[in-house]
């Protein structure tokens, strides 16, 4: 294996590192007043990264052409999907973030260095075919995520949030290590397939011990139960740019990163984490549901939704087939688009002197004074509670038909009838925005870029978005196919 | 028959008013309102002229494959030509209910209830299984909103009451529907309803399929979601609530449970008479001692979808038919009783019976029209409650004589609540002086109340024009469910000595009689 | 020799040790960062024992890396303690719930 | 277009025109189309049942519409046309015409006369569909419409609470017949696979002798059917039991309890019975069954007749003993003498309904007798017609010569019940002539109060309104509540006025029916080879009949003298010794309260049905709904989530090592899961 | 011999250490036990001969990420009277999970001493080749083999630095700072003046 061939097909990464160094000088230079063209440039190199990924996508790429680096990395269809959503998420917190910085005189030009590195490491972690690709990436997204939710310094919230990820973050990444050291001791490898190979027939107790603590590790950084416990605290402290960062892009890496673990590495051995995964579905699903009543934080409200939501797409991990993951990949496109459409209009939500409002009681009676806004709050709260028509529920519809296909039939059940505890808390948003008075607290003007985005997501949201159903299946299809047949 | 796409068009056309309506102000927003239901009104008739009776049994097919998963199927056979037709009959006059006493957020207010006509519609018309599934969960959120946004005192409770309810029901059922395309390998819902399910698996589909529509309909004890949405409800909503939604659950049973799951429906068959008996009675009794007079209609409607149940389940031409009659008749009457109650709350802004009385005094005319709905509701012959809840209770006698029995009891118990409402809202003497000072109907409400009593008459009197349609497919049903019919209780027999002598004089005198020749008929000469 | 059973005994007590310093302890937040520093160090136990075990360098190099991004981590880490302590005044673990519920 | 339509369908017409259209006709010209559409139907009646009797008709069906074709039921819209629909059609449209030309007097001040016009012929045409039903659906459609009008006419005058609760209970009880009826129509669907009526008589006997399963049990078919039929019967007719309505429903105006109350619509249940004779001679129970409850009816309300000092109520109980009389003819088989006892007791119910009409007419609607008095010399006419109403009803005549009205039909059912010799019908017939007694006691202390004697009208409060307004009228003192009009001959100054033209005519016409009625006709309904009359619509025994007429001289005396008896213990305690009734009442006053108190059925009923209905309809919400459903059900839920939620934000308390805790118990169970596999 | 001797002596100290370093009142001292837990493990490592590794670890967790330790804890002037000692209050539960934890992993050895486990065979792409040393095999696949990922840890000792600095560094109202330009630009004239001053009138300075 050449060394230009597998610079090329590990390029975006080169052009991501390139271009984040370069992008570093011009921010040691110029200083933060180049914020914001730094931002405008790293989305601009995301775009190039993305449209580098498509062919992959499109043509479904899979088996051993997609390696590169001794087989460390792999860039098949399905981390083209992965990193396709990945950049779309940190393109978009790059799009809102400099409006919300702005405003506390906060931005820095090294924000977008970070996302840019972040993604880098995503990137790794989609592509990873080894499990030093995958602690290196883990690690080089981690870092980066835990200095951006302390972005904020001055902001105490921001600290905190930034302390209680660094501490529980790193112990899962211990967890995840360890877990990696046994899997390594006892199959005498560290390379997905070398590991699938070791463990297909027998699998030994210490190998077990090692796909659990590795299975764990990885839980926490999708944030599903009982691993979760950072999150809530996370999304409300960090800044909101941040949180919808965390939401997307990060979300996607290490759900991708644990099925391409779980399918590849341990694909031979379902039974040994596929009860795990339905346990924490489960559990995700109901905490994620039962933390989010009661809630008056918007943004830790759509914390507890992204725990439950996990779940959900955790369903089609469980099923253990092609099916179950492309259903579990639509499922997370649709996340993060309305994940993107939520914190959009979270960073929407201002008072008259422009401070952020986060209180949901501050929403009330916004359908009165901002009816477009709390009409597309409305839209994505119906979706993310997976009503129809809303495009929400196609993926809930997606996800519990693989299941039903796969014969967990009970845990389709179980998980259906808890989203109803989830639609909830939804539909209090809703009517605190439609029923209750106008609490008058919104008023700030919002951001044309914000308004922007939120279109054009809140289109995908709509019924409109079914039109996409085709397209998107066709390609999470074929990015699960890719994972599946790696070989 | 024209090449129109006629389901589409008439999915679209309030589709197109709602988008209108969220732009317009109040004025405009009703009149768009008002003309895209008028437009759809026309569109069914039109339907239902170019229907071919006694044709195909699906008629006016339409298919595009835009999505994945599922596909716009639609088409309709008799029993969702009904329905539609009682959709788009019902829908301008809730508009025209709404028209006054809307003030905020009128625009709104008419796109909701426009939405929730295409989901109607689409419901009726989905002939493919998920597509019905969207439609039929879609119609929660305008729903929730009109409780939730136009609603009384209560309506929070009541709208997040409703939802979570009905959306608890239904979400098992998805997964049933998955199980049964994953399975049957189509989600084409009249292959569906030829399809055999292996009998063990009918028995959990049944369930999740019953778990669904016995909240929509609302079966007893799932039913405490009604009131409380009735009573919150503005009164547009309360009559498409009444009219049109419960009776979603009435087709889900008719579409769905019998010919997809015939064994299960059989083996559930006691189950539902007796859900179905106890709600007739229960309901009955608490609507007899209701001050509410919107709650009051609420429960009553407990106890006619009760009659609905017990006549689906009868496995018989008669309990299947009446049943049906029953659905559009209640959605007649029961939206009547809600527009008639709707009068009287716009002017005085209660629905406290006490607050009411001697009306007959101020307001003849209203008077009237109370009169026909109410005798109406207590199925009184040569309305249209008669006929439906004739032909269901007759249709389960075939199976059981108890729980007839116990059902025909709502004619008495139907008759006290709706009498005793009658008599302390408009007879009596005025005790209250603004109730007496309440004008009677205007133009705009007779315009509502006059076809409504137009149609309960007709299907009272001649109820032909209703049942020709469906008779066909409600025969194709029949047939479909026959092999689970329930044997019935009624079995006769003659005394073994007696018979033979008795049937040889008896034939050879009257040729023309047909001893035994009802349902028990085949069942006499078993000996036991 | 010793057996590469001892040194995962060893490895594992370390482990927990440190997982037992991030929750057991309530007196700063340092310690809690000196405890995940001990699982690392068991991590590499770990992967060297292994590594000499499987005639394998992997571990090695695994372990290498370890070292490296915990270097990084650590930085991180305390810049995190640093910022939230000027913020607050304490790095007393019991203080770090402003957020909850 | 044959006459049974426009019989039928001309007051349903002119209830629709009066009934919406009075605004634009104006009053006059509602009242004058509905009475003369009634008078039409009345025109174009007589001589269909004269050619029945002249024996020249045959039996016609007149089909309208098709009604409702479900698989194999399959009913019409049709009108039948034989012997025994033209009796009714003369009956109904004949008494309905009187009453529609009477209520032009009566109803003279009621400002919403065209609505009672409207109502009236309503009814006419309801009852008419009953009559001339073809099949069992179409009949209940006419027994349902006659409840709905009798339901809209007893609470005509819809300000008094007490016409509403009577128009209610009417309503209700009468659905409680219904029920049986519905049962009924179901059972015979079951059995015989139709509800024409032509049809199910002619399979009915090949269903003799088999049983069936009915509410878990099996009985005889035709028993089973019968039965409930019957009880349907029961509610219309007021039969014992299902008999609390009829009294209270002399809240409506006189016209209507003379149409409804007493000559057509409680007759339609004997009629009903009479119509589907022919089934319920195969069953071996039902015309036992039916025997006993028109005894016992009979025997109770006769009872409870002698006591009552409303004149409406006393009548109305008459009318539910007669009717007793009626069912118990039914039930030994004698059903022309029932269809016979119908037709005469048309006649002269509705004139001693129309005569005390007048009655309370001239007496400010004071309906009280014993607020009455003298009133012979005041309405002289009026009190002529009751005096033959009294006559027909009390069955004056000579055996063998010649009688009034009653005397003829009560004394054939007297005389078929002995006839008949079952123990059942011997006791009917025992109770049949005791009740004749107390007829004529009642029926006589009824002339007595209300005409001899002196005015006691002073005491009525009606009388001193009237008084009062007419004083009131010329010098606009309303409010002088404390004055009272003394005069010393009990009158308190009122004089009473004869009824209007409009309101004698009526009576006149029916005094003639009640006196000839039974002479005329009698040989066409009763005599041997009746057949020839009824020409198989109802079901005879020529034995019967046979045996009627032979019969020891004593049975048919035997009724004379009971009514002599009756008249003189009623001279005796109401013009001889006026003092006797208070002795008798303070010697007996259990018995007395008992009667007085209609045998406490009412207060049975609300204790056993009303209250309980009610106070479960309570439970039933409040603890089953509210408590129960709800309770456990949805807030119940909300509840545990609720509280699941506040544990699980409980959890998320914010401290790190609690966090790492949670994560810990995680990995350990996953690792436990892993070693326990 | 000598070799059970050492392993026992370094595994008990790094264990006690271990122990000592989370259960210190003082952060001082946490961090010198700290430092003598990672000296033990070092010698753990020497043993099976993975030398490269074990003086990366003194020399580069000792002398750099120890000493950074120290430096804040020093800087950050806590108050080490005033820290609380003692544990939380689900120290029970806790730490019996802990245990429990700790008896699996060792079961799970105990399973692989009784021969139910078995140790991985390498996949043999790095094999420990005889005569090249530690030092020299583990750079050859670094700079071969591992060069991609070894580069990702630049990037993330880069992100690391690029962290701390951006949360940490602050401009200091007040604080004097070279400016190398402006003392560049000075001249002596600038900075200097000559005087002749009066004799007796004193020198105005």
């Amino acid at each position: 294996m050449d060394l230009s061939q597998s610079l090329m097909i590990t390029g975006p990464e080169v052009v991501l590192s390139l271009s984040g160094l370069a992008l570093l000088m011009v921010a040691a230079w110029s200083g933060d007043k180049a914020s914001r063209m730094i931002s405008i440039a790293a989305v601009g190199v995301l775009t190039l990264c993305a449209l580098m990924v498509a062919p992959a996508l499109g043509s479904g790429a899979m088996g051993p052409g997609t390696l590169a680096w001794f087989g460390q990395y792999r860039a098949d269809a399905f981390a083209a999907f992965g990193k396709l959503l990945i950049y779309i998420g940190a393109a978009v917190t790059l799009i809102v973030a400099p409006a919300f910085f702005e405003r506390s005189r906060s931005m820095r030009a090294e924000f977008p260095l970070l996302v840019l590195f972040a993604a880098l490491g995503m990137g790794m972690m989609v592509s990873a075919a080894d499990m030093l690709t995958l602690y290196l990436g883990l690690e080089l997204n981690s870092l980066s995520a835990y200095v951006l939710a302390a972005f904020l310094r001055n902001d105490e919230r921001s600290a905190e949030a930034g302390l209680k990820y660094f501490v529980l973050g790193s112990l899962a990444s211990g967890i995840l290590l360890y877990g990696i050291s046994l899997t390594y001791g006892f199959t005498g490898t560290t390379s997905f397939m070398g590991i699938r190979a070791a463990l297909s027939g027998h699998m030994s107790l210490g190998a077990t011990f090692g796909v659990v603590f590795v299975l764990a590790g990885l839980a926490f950084k999708i944030s599903a139960a009982p691993f979760h416990m950072w999150t809530p605290d996370v999304y409300e402290g960090a800044p909101t740019p941040v949180t919808t960062f965390f939401a997307t892009a990060p979300k996607v890496a290490a759900l991708c990163l644990l099925m391409r673990v779980a399918v590849e590495a341990l694909g031979g051995q379902p039974q040994a984490w596929q009860q795990i995964v339905i346990f924490a579905a489960l559990l995700s699903i109901v905490i994620g549901a039962l933390g989010a009543i009661g809630q008056d934080n918007i943004k830790r409200l759509l914390a507890y939704s992204s725990i439950n939501n996990v779940g959900f797409m955790l369903i089609g991990l469980a099923c253990a087939n092609e099916n179950g993951a492309a259903a579990m990949l639509v499922y997370l496109a649709i996340y993060v688009v309305m994940s993107v459409a939520a914190f959009v209009i979270v960073l929407m939500l201002r008072d008259e002197q422009g401070e952020a409002v986060e209180s949901i009681a501050a929403l009330g009676g916004l359908s009165k004074t901002r009816p477009m806004l709390a009409l597309a709050m409305a839209a994505v709260m119906f979706s993310l509670a997976g009503v129809p028509p809303l495009f929400g529920f196609w993926g809930k519809f997606v996800v519990f038909q693989a299941a039903v296909q796969a014969d967990l039939l009970v845990l389709a059940a179980i998980g259906i009838a808890a989203s109803v505890i989830g639609a909830f808390y939804y539909i209090k948003v809703v009517k605190v925005m439609y029923f209750d008075d106008v609490a008058d607290v919104v008023k700030g003007p919002s951001d044309r870029a914000h308004g922007l985005l939120l279109l054009g997501s809140s289109v995908v949201i709509s019924p409109l978005g079914y039109l996409l159903t085709i397209p998107l299946a066709g390609i999470a299809a074929k990015a699960a196919a890719a994972l599946f047949h790696s070989a | 028959m024209s090449g129109l796409p006629f389901l589409s068009l008439m999915l679209v056309v309030p589709l197109i008013g709602a988008v209108a309506c969220l732009a317009a102000g109040r004025e405009q927003a009703r009149m768009i309102a008002l003309a895209a239901t008028m437009v759809d009104l026309v569109l069914g008739a039109m339907l239902w002229a170019s229907y071919d009776v006694g044709g195909a049994q699906w008629q006016f097919q339409e298919h595009a494959s835009l999505f994945a998963g599922f596909e716009w199927k639609l088409g309709i056979d008799g029993i969702a030509l009904l329905l539609i037709g009682l959709t788009v009959f019902l829908m301008p006059i809730c508009i025209g209910a709404s028209w006054n006493t809307i003030e905020k957020r009128a625009g709104e207010y008419y796109a909701n209830f426009l939405v929730m006509e295409t989901l109607m519609i689409g419901v009726f018309s989905a002939q493919d299984l998920f597509l019905f599934y969207i439609m039929f969960e879609a119609g929660l959120i305008p729903m929730y909103l009109i409780i939730g946004i136009w609603g009384g005192a209560d309506r929070i409770y009541a709208s997040y009451k409703f939802f979570l309810y009905t959306l608890l029901g239904s979400v098992l059922m998805l997964i049933a529907m998955f199980w049964m395309a994953n399975e049957a390998g189509t989600t084409d819902i009249p292959t569906l309803m030829a399809y055999n399910f292996p009998v063990q698996a009918q028995w959990w589909l049944w369930l999740a399929f019953f778990a669904s529509f016995a909240v929509k309909m609302p079966m007893w004890p799932t039913h405490t979601w009604l009131p409380d949405a009735h009573v919150q409800a503005p009164t547009g909503g309360s009559i498409i609530l009444a009219g049109v939604l419960l009776k979603m659950g009435g087709y889900g049973f008719i579409r769905f449970s019998l010919p997809m799951f015939p064994e299960a429906s059989a083996q559930f068959a006691p189950l539902i008479y007796g859900l179905s008996m106890a709600a007739v009675v229960i309901t009955s009794l608490i609507a007899l001692v209701q001050h509410d007079m919107k709650k009051l209609i609420a429960y009553s409607s407990v106890a006619h979808m009760a009659i609905v149940t017990v006549g689906l389940f009868a496995f018989n031409r008669q309990g299947l038919e009446g049943s049906m009659i029953v659905m559009l008749s209640h959605g007649l009457v029961a939206g009547a009783l809600f527009l008639a109650v709707g009068v009287i709350y716009d002017r005085l802004h209660t629905r406290e019976i006490d607050r009411y009385g001697g009306l007959a005094i101020n307001m003849p005319g209203y008077a009237l029209f109370f009169m026909l709905f109410t005798m109406a509701s207590i199925g009184l012959p040569g309305t249209s409650g008669f006929v439906g809840e004739f032909l269901s209770l007759i249709g389960i006698y075939a199976v059981s004589s108890a729980v007839t029995l116990v059902c025909t009891t709502g004619i008495i118990l139907g008759a006290a609540y709706m009498l005793y409402l009658y008599r302390r809202v408009v007879f009596g003497v005025q005790k209250n002086a603004d109730a007496a000072a309440m004008p009677d109907l205007d133009a705009r409400e007779w315009a509502m109340m006059v076809p409504l009593a137009v149609a309960v008459l007709w299907m009272g009197i001649y109820p032909e024009t209703f049942l020709a349609p469906m008779r066909k497919d409600i025969a194709s049903l029949e047939a479909r469910v026959a092999q689970a019919r329930p044997k019935g209780d009624a079995q006769i027999r003659f005394a073994a000595a007696h018979s033979a002598g008795h049937a040889a004089d008896h034939s050879a005198g009257e040729p023309a009689a047909k001893p035994a020749g009802g349902h028990a008929a085949a069942e006499p000469e078993e000996a036991h | 020799m010793i057996g590469i059973e001892h040194y995962v005994v060893v490895s594992a007590i370390l482990f927990v040790l440190g997982v037992l310093g991030i929750f057991l302890n309530r007196k700063n937040v340092i310690i809690i960062l000196m405890a995940i520093e001990l699982i690392l160090l068991s991590v590499n136990i770990n992967f060297v024992a292994f590594s000499a075990f499987l005639g394998d360098l992997v571990g090695q190099v695994f372990a290498m890396f370890v070292l490296t991004v915990a270097a990084g981590e650590a930085a991180i880490g305390l810049a995190i303690l640093v910022i939230y302590f000027r913020g607050r005044g304490t790095i007393a673990v019991d203080d770090v719930n402003r957020m909850k519920g | 277009m044959h006459p049974i339509i426009l019989i039928v369908f001309l007051p349903l017409v002119a209830a629709i025109v009066a009934g919406l259209g009075h605004d634009i006709i104006g009053k006059v010209a509602a009242k004058a189309i509905t009475t003369g559409a009634l008078f039409a139907s009345c025109a174009l009646s007589w001589p269909i049942f004269l050619s029945f009797v002249a024996g020249g008709a045959e039996a016609t069906v007149v089909p309208v519409l098709q009604w409702v074709k479900s698989g194999e039921l399959d009913f019409s819209w049709a009108l039948r046309v034989d012997t025994l629909t033209a009796v009714m059609l003369v009956v109904v449209t004949s008494v309905s015409a009187l009453v529609h030309l009477y209520s032009w007097g009566y109803m003279d001040e009621d400002p919403d006369q065209p609505r009672f016009f409207a109502y009236l012929s309503l009814f006419t045409f309801a009852m008419l569909m009953l009559v001339t039903a073809d099949n069992l659906v179409q009949m209940f459609f006419g027994w349902e419409g006659v409840g709905l009008a009798s339901y809209l006419l007893i609470g005509f005058w819809f300000r008094k609470p007490s016409a509403n609760a009577a128009a209610m209970k009417a309503f209700v009880v009468n659905r409680v017949g219904d029920l049986g009826f519905m049962m009924g129509i179901f059972g015979t669907f079951l059995v015989f696979g139709t509800v024409s009526i032509p049809e199910i008589l002619s399979a009915a006997p090949g269903m003799a002798g088999s049983t069936i399963g009915f509410l878990g049990q099996r009985f005889d078919t035709m028993t089973v059917l019968c039965i409930l039929l019957f009880i349907g019967a029961m509610g219309k007719s007021a039969q014992l039991g299902l008999h609390t309505w009829l009294s209270d429903a002399m809240e409506g105006p006189t016209p209507v309890s003379a149409l409804i109350h007493a000559a057509t619509m409680v007759t339609a249940g004997v009629f009903m019975v009479c119509r589907l004779s022919p089934m319920f001679e195969t069953s071996p129970v039902a015309p036992g069954f039916v025997t006993f409850i028109g005894a016992a009816t009979c025997f109770f309300a006769a009872t409870v007749g002698t006591t009552q000092t409303d004149i409406k109520r006393v009548i109305a109980y008459s009318t539910c003993s007669q009717l007793g009389y009626m069912f118990f003819a039914a039930g030994v088989g004698a059903y022309g003498a029932a269809m016979f006892h119908l037709f005469t007791h048309a006649f002269f119910k509705a004139l001693l309904f129309l005569g005390a009409g007048s009655v309370i007419h001239a007496m400010y609607h004071e309906q009280d007798m014993r607020y009455y008095g003298g009133l012979r010399k005041s309405i002289p006419l009026t009190f002529w017609a009751m005096m033959a109403g009294t006559l027909a009803i009390t069955g004056v005549g000579i055996v063998d010569v010649a009688g009034f009205a009653g005397f003829y039909s009560k004394d054939a059912i007297l005389e078929a019940a002995f006839a008949r010799g079952t123990e059942l019908s011997t006791f009917a017939f025992a109770v049949g002539i005791f009740a004749a007694l107390l007829t004529s006691f009642y029926s006589w202390r009824l002339m007595f109060l209300t005409f001899y004697g002196k005015p006691r009208w002073e005491q009525s409060e009606h009388i001193q309104h009237a008084v009062h307004d007419a004083h009131g009228h010329g010098d606009h003192a309303h409010n002088d509540h404390g004055h009272h009009a003394s005069s010393s001959d009990g009158t308190a100054g009122y004089h009473p006025h004869e009824s209007p033209l409009s309101m004698l005519i009526p009576l006149g016409v029916l005094s003639v029916g009640a006196v000839l009625a039974g002479f005329v006709f009698h040989g066409a309904f009763i005599s041997e080879g009746i057949g020839e009359f009824w020409k198989g619509s109802l079901a005879f025994d020529e034995h019967l009949i046979r045996a009627m007429h032979e019969v020891p001289e004593w049975v048919k005396w035997a009724p004379f003298g009971v009514m002599l008896t009756g008249f003189a213990i009623a001279y005796y305690a109401y013009i001889a010794s006026p003092a006797f009734p208070a002795a008798f009442v303070s010697q007996f006053g259990a018995l007395y309260t008992f009667l007085l108190n209609k045998w406490y059925w009412d207060e049975l009923y609300d204790a056993v049905f009303i209250r309980p209905a009610m106070w479960l309809g309570r439970v039933f919400w409040k603890v089953g709904d509210v408590g129960m459903i709800d309770r456990f059900g949805p807030n119940g839920a909300a509840w545990i989530v609720a509280r699941s939620s506040r544990a699980a934000v409980k959890l998320q308390s914010g401290f790190l090592y609690s966090y790492a805790l949670v994560m810990l118990v995680g990995l350990v169970g996953a690792v436990s899961w892993a070693i326990a596999k | 011999m000598i070799q059970v001797f050492a392993f026992y002596l370094f595994a008990s100290l790094v264990i006690a250490s271990g122990a000592i370093t989370i259960l210190s009142r003082n952060p001082v001292h946490s961090v010198l036990w700290l430092i003598l837990a990672f000296f033990n493990a070092a010698g753990l490592m020497v043993l099976v001969g993975a030398e490269f590794i074990a003086m990366l670890l003194v020399i580069v967790y000792v002398g750099a990420v120890a000493v950074l330790f120290l430096f804040v804890v020093m800087m950050l002037d806590i108050d080490f009277a005033e820290m609380r000692a003692g544990f939380v209050k689900n120290f029970p539960l806790g730490f019996l999970l802990a245990l429990v934890l700790l008896c699996e992993l060792v079961l799970g050895v105990g399973a692989y001493r009784t021969g139910a486990l078995e140790l991985g065979v390498a996949d043999g792409r790095a094999p420990v080749v005889a005569g090249v040393s530690n030092i020299e095999a583990i750079g050859a696949l670094l700079y071969t083999r591992y060069l991609f990922l070894f580069e990702t840890a630049g990037i993330i000792l880069l992100v690391a630095m690029i962290g701390a600095i951006v949360l940490t560094h602050r401009e200091r109202v007040g604080a004097r700072r070279q400016d190398v330009g402006k003392q560049n630009a000075r001249r002596p004239q600038d900075a200097t003046r000559n005087v002749k001053p009066a004799v007796g009138q004193g020198v105005t300075l």
